[in-house]
């Protein structure tokens, strides 16, 4: 890997005018170590990059960088991060591979590898030649793999449920069926969207009640770090709120098992991950309001008797997107986990 | 150094000797906080307290 | 039953300064059928009530009523409506019954038989005699009986839950365990709260994960209108909205059990139902929004193999309480069951 | 005019998928003097009606109309009701008008008369030839003028500023220099904005501070109608809301002019207008809460010293589009002004 | 001035466990220079401070520290904030003064001199003896002032006037009669409040048209550093924020006073001062989302002919309560001016 | 070194020889941004643009 002059490495965004390539932007503008020297937006091509995000309104010194199209992409970097809509990366994913060490991708192009579902859920992936290799990553689970050029971020809902699963699956805790229960804001959806503020304002409703395409990616991700496997009613609904998402998983533990057995299993998969903060003692339950503007994943799980109510939220626009991409990057690249991704901001309340 | 259980999960807690009433320590299994309390030399502990929340309804 | 002069019936508010008691009394200014006699408050005794209320500020003929303390109640009434917090009318139970006919009841107290719950749940109605008898009364599944004069309403929550499981339960069609994870607005606590608007703003969060008395009430309502008995899991979340209940209940069809006998069942239980809207064909599922303001529940079922997620939203004030309570008394005096509960707001979008 | 059979009165409506335009679908189709018989939409040209409108989702009989292009127009209507995006009807008022008595259009193209500001904020207005006249009209201030076959009816946030100052111009208490400061929810832009609900929400921010259309049209209307001309400083703010204005007009009483003459000026405007509720006495000040769902305008005047706030507030699309439409037809076929217009979810709290 | 031990100054702050006083624990908690060593709060002695902030529910290491009355204050402080509702701090000013170099007062008791207005609006301060000197200190404008032992911070709503008017009265640009539209979220009344979440929430409406106590404290603080006085008229309304301000200042240029005239003033005055971003170009306005949790304030002028509108936006209670006192400290200590004060969060959007 | 007239206020703006198209300057009075633009050696300034905003309405 060859770091730029002055000794930060080059970074590009791919869809660097949307929601998470905002958020991307932001976060590598103040990161120690990356330079951001690409960012592609079709419909923004020559528009000064620091003109266009509100996030740089009180930046200083704004930069000159502008906006390019995708095909423009020339030159190395060390880090390409790609925030382009889903389906979009598998179309030029040769081209922009051979300019590149890794490209984490925020997108869903990659997280999955069953061809059914690929064709079902993610069809451009299997439509475009790829003779690469590519890794599904999860910060907090998964091994490094520098072999892999394509890094794959999980989907932020997708995420966020197997927050609430994971040490109840990988320590074979509770009986297979599992109902997850998503709430999203409407950030989540990318800038461009169909509904209107007025309509989405003072309401609460469905979103999407089945087939959800994070369903798979929440079942593979469990049955790959667990000893057992589980079978997943995943339902989603809609916020009035910009950012964040609460994913509650309801279960029912196995015969014998324990509320202590369920707090040693959460505690000693999450004690000690920077951003998974687990509430391990009592009765504080996590909020939308407190991760959001975060990287931090609230964590909590609430037994009585054989039934188990487990609880994360993330802002999904941080940890469930640019922030987690980041934080693989700063994992991939030898850095502090936490370099550029804590917010002085934290705790404010109410 | 006091040994004393878990008052969730039973596991072994050592409270350090010089430990003073009202220090938090956290169950090293299950992230339990107790709250030392110390009488006339001796040790034990109880829930720590927590976060207050008023959330009314 | 006498009726008042001028050919309407009296109606008593206990708890009429409070959020349920002013929709009552705002329902019950336009009932053609019914005028508002006495209305009690022991802060505001003696305020004129249309100076009170906010949703007085538009009648023309502001009434010269004021408000009185419980204890001065006198004279008789057609039909006293309780809206006192709960714990509180079974304290003066054995007086109010005197003056009235009826006492509809929007609090908890007379919703439980069963006396280990009661102590648990609501205490107070053990603690002081009654010697009249009560009734549970759902006005779309329970019969009217005529001999009670307590008609205890259901809880808002409860209610919105039952209207989600109901089918399912009475033709038999699902396994036992079931989970409702249900969202509120916050109007359902009452006036007096400690959570700050600043506080509810902006966030989602549990309120309770476990141990809601809303719980027994809802396996006990389903008992005894159903083939089979349910194993609930029933969890609360606060929504930063005023108003309005979303109940999510999650079940499992037994085996053979089809998507169309599903929907035969919630068909044949709510078609002709005046304010149970079920929507019977597509991709229409119920929100909070559309429901807000009027005596509504919109109500869907949604299978995919042999998961089954039923929904069902109202406005706690009206469906929840107040409105549910004018309906209950329509029924009891044979007046239309839609009498005073047909806003012509319903439909305003968005 | 002719009426239709069953003696209802044949309606029509231009633009009918947008807000305003359903808004009219909802508050005509249960008007006991109106039917729909032409709803016209370019882009759902052959839906059914109430299979589009949210707002029909809770109608037991949905009606077999569909939608049409808007050159379908066929036939005599007494009614029709235009709301077209500024600048369309121009295109087609030619044509449109023969086929009505009378064209109620919501839109701004025939609220200005002086061709400089035609040109300038209407220009499409000047481009189309129309030979036959038309008239400004608020249905509390201006004679019905029954040659005039368009009714051009206010800018909703123009009408809500005339009503916290006509009284005060009209008799003349006020110096020239008026500041009115408005803030308005996000319906008023339409269905097509390019606004995202997760960058209105949470926020409060400037939408346009100098130069907007309505300036012109408030400054008018008060001059028509007034012994004295306003210089008027007119701003615009966003609310995270989806429905509702409050414009707060700041003014200086001229030498010698009391608060009592303040108060009686309002008074006297105001008394006896149906949906106009002038807050007389006290403490009231007009909110949004209160009026959203309703035709009704509240309005209060506050004065210390020579300092005047007056306030009013409306639902944009009601007072301040269709509802205001529905009261113009109403007067202008001599049916009750309130025949439509009243809902009994006014009052509603909180 | 002496530095506790590790080198950090020791700080108390009074009435820490109120919305002020929380940001005020939180920023201290995390500045190079202060350690908190004492906290106060009547109806939460005795508890642990971590324990009962949200704000402290993600720190690794919750520290020891508990809370104490404030009669329990001991000891000497570098830099006492008081945080207590207004009309405490007179009543314990002597005593408290005892232990410290400085008070830092966010609330109103010291910010007016004159009598007559201190009576009507600040009747404690009279009432109460005091020997010492005070200070009315705004960070970008008032000069330190190291013999006075209480400084005072400004009025959250005051400042944010201030800022949109000091240029122009400083510079001499505008006539006398100023009117000031502001808005405010719901946590600048406090943590104890009446208001209700569902009352307050889907609505905006006046808090106080005439009469608030910052507008004498906006007047004074303008003829203090001014050219010219202000006649204002100064109104309060409420939004369905948490957090937030923006104040709308309406002016009229003198004859002759140009639009580069007013953008040469804001400029000069602004450019420079960390904390001030005053948008020299173009169309950027401020706004209420991209100041909450910071201390920044967005400040525009926008001129059409002689007519100026003049905005600023802060978070109330950041820049205008506990961010403004710890950059006031950092003055005061001789610390770069935005220790502890730099969010990275800064600029997130959406 | 040109010496140019900020388009809002008329000051004096100093853009250097080795400046750039695209580069950005502020007027030093005012505030106002400028974005330079050279061509055949002859550098000029013109607005720089401003942020953009989708609000709809
Ligand atoms: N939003 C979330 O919370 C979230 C969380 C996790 C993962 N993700 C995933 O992250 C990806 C980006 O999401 P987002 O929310 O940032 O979306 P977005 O706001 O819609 O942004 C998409 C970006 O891609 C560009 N783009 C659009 N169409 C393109 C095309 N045909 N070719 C090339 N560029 C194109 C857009 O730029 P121009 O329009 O200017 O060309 C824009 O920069 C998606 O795959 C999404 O599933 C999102
Ligand atoms: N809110 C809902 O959505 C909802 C839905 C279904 C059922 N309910 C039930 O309905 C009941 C009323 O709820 P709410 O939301 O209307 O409550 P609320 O707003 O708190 O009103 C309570 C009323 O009772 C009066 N009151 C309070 N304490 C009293 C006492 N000790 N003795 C006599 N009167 C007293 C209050 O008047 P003063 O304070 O002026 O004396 C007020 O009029 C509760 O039992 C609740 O569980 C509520
Ligand atoms: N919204 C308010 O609060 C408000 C208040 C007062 C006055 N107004 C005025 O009322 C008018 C309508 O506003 P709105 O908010 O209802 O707008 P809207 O939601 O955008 O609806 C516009 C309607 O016009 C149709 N339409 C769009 N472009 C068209 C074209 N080129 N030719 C023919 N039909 C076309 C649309 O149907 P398709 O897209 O399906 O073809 C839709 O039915 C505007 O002039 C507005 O200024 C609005
Ligand atoms: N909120 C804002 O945006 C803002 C902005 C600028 C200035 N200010 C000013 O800052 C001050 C504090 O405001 P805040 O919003 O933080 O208020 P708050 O949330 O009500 O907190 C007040 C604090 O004072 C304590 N307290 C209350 N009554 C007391 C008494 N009688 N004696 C001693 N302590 C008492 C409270 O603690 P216990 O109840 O636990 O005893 C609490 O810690 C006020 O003067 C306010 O005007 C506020
Ligand atoms: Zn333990
Ligand atoms: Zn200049």
């Amino acid at each position: 890997m060859t770091a730029s002059e002055g000794g930060k490495r080059r970074a590009a965004i791919l869809g660097g005018s949307g929601f998470t390539g905002a958020e991307l932007y932001r976060l590598l503008d103040r990161h120690p170590e990356f330079e951001v020297a690409f960012v592609s937006s079709e419909s923004k091509a020559g528009f000064p990059v620091d003109k266009y995000f509100i996030g740089s309104i009180h930046k200083k010194k704004p930069s000159s960088l502008k906006f390019s199209k995708a095909e423009e992409l020339d030159g190395h970097y060390d880090a390409i991060f790609s925030c382009l809509p889903t389906g979009q990366l598998p179309k030029i994913v040769q081209r922009v591979a051979q300019h590149t060490n890794y490209i984490f991708n925020v997108s869903g192009d990659y997280r999955l590898s069953d061809t059914e579902l690929l064709q079902k859920h993610y069809p451009e992936t299997l439509q475009h030649d790829y003779d690469g290799s590519f890794h599904y990553f999860i910060p907090e689970f998964c091994e490094i793999d520098r072999s892999a050029k394509i890094v794959n971020l999980p989907g932020c809902m997708a995420v966020a449920t197997i927050y609430t699963l994971y040490p109840l699956a990988a320590e074979g805790l509770i009986e297979p069926r599992v109902i997850t229960d998503a709430k999203t804001g409407s950030s989540g959806g990318g800038k461009s969207t169909t509904e209107h503020h007025a309509e989405r304002s003072q309401n609460f409703r469905a979103h999407k009640l089945h087939g959800h395409r994070h369903r798979p990616e929440i079942e593979h991700a469990l049955a790959l770090h667990s000893k057992q496997s589980v079978d997943l009613q995943f339902s989603v609904f809609s916020l009035d709120l910009p950012r964040g998402i609460m994913a509650t998983s309801y279960s029912y533990l196995k015969d014998g098992v324990t509320a202590a057995d369920v707090k040693k299993a959460f505690y000693s998969a999450y004690a000690g991950k920077p951003f998974l903060h687990y509430f391990s003692s009592g009765s504080s339950t996590p909020m939308i309001k407190t991760v959001v503007g975060t990287n931090i994943a609230e964590i909590g799980a609430y037994v009585e008797g054989r039934s188990c109510v487990s609880i994360a939220t993330i802002d999904n626009l941080l940890k469930g997107a640019a922030g987690q991409a980041l934080q693989a990057a700063n994992l991939y690249f030898g850095y502090p986990e936490e370099a550029g991704l804590q917010f002085n901001g934290e705790g404010a309340w109410p | 150094m006091a040994s004393l259980n878990c008052l969730v999960c039973r596991s072994d807690i050592e409270v350090e000797e010089q430990a003073s009433t009202g220090e938090i320590v956290e169950c090293a299994s299950c992230g339990q906080e107790h709250e030392v309390q110390v009488e006339s030399q001796l040790v034990s502990i109880a829930l720590a307290p927590e976060i207050e929340e008023t959330w009314g309804e």
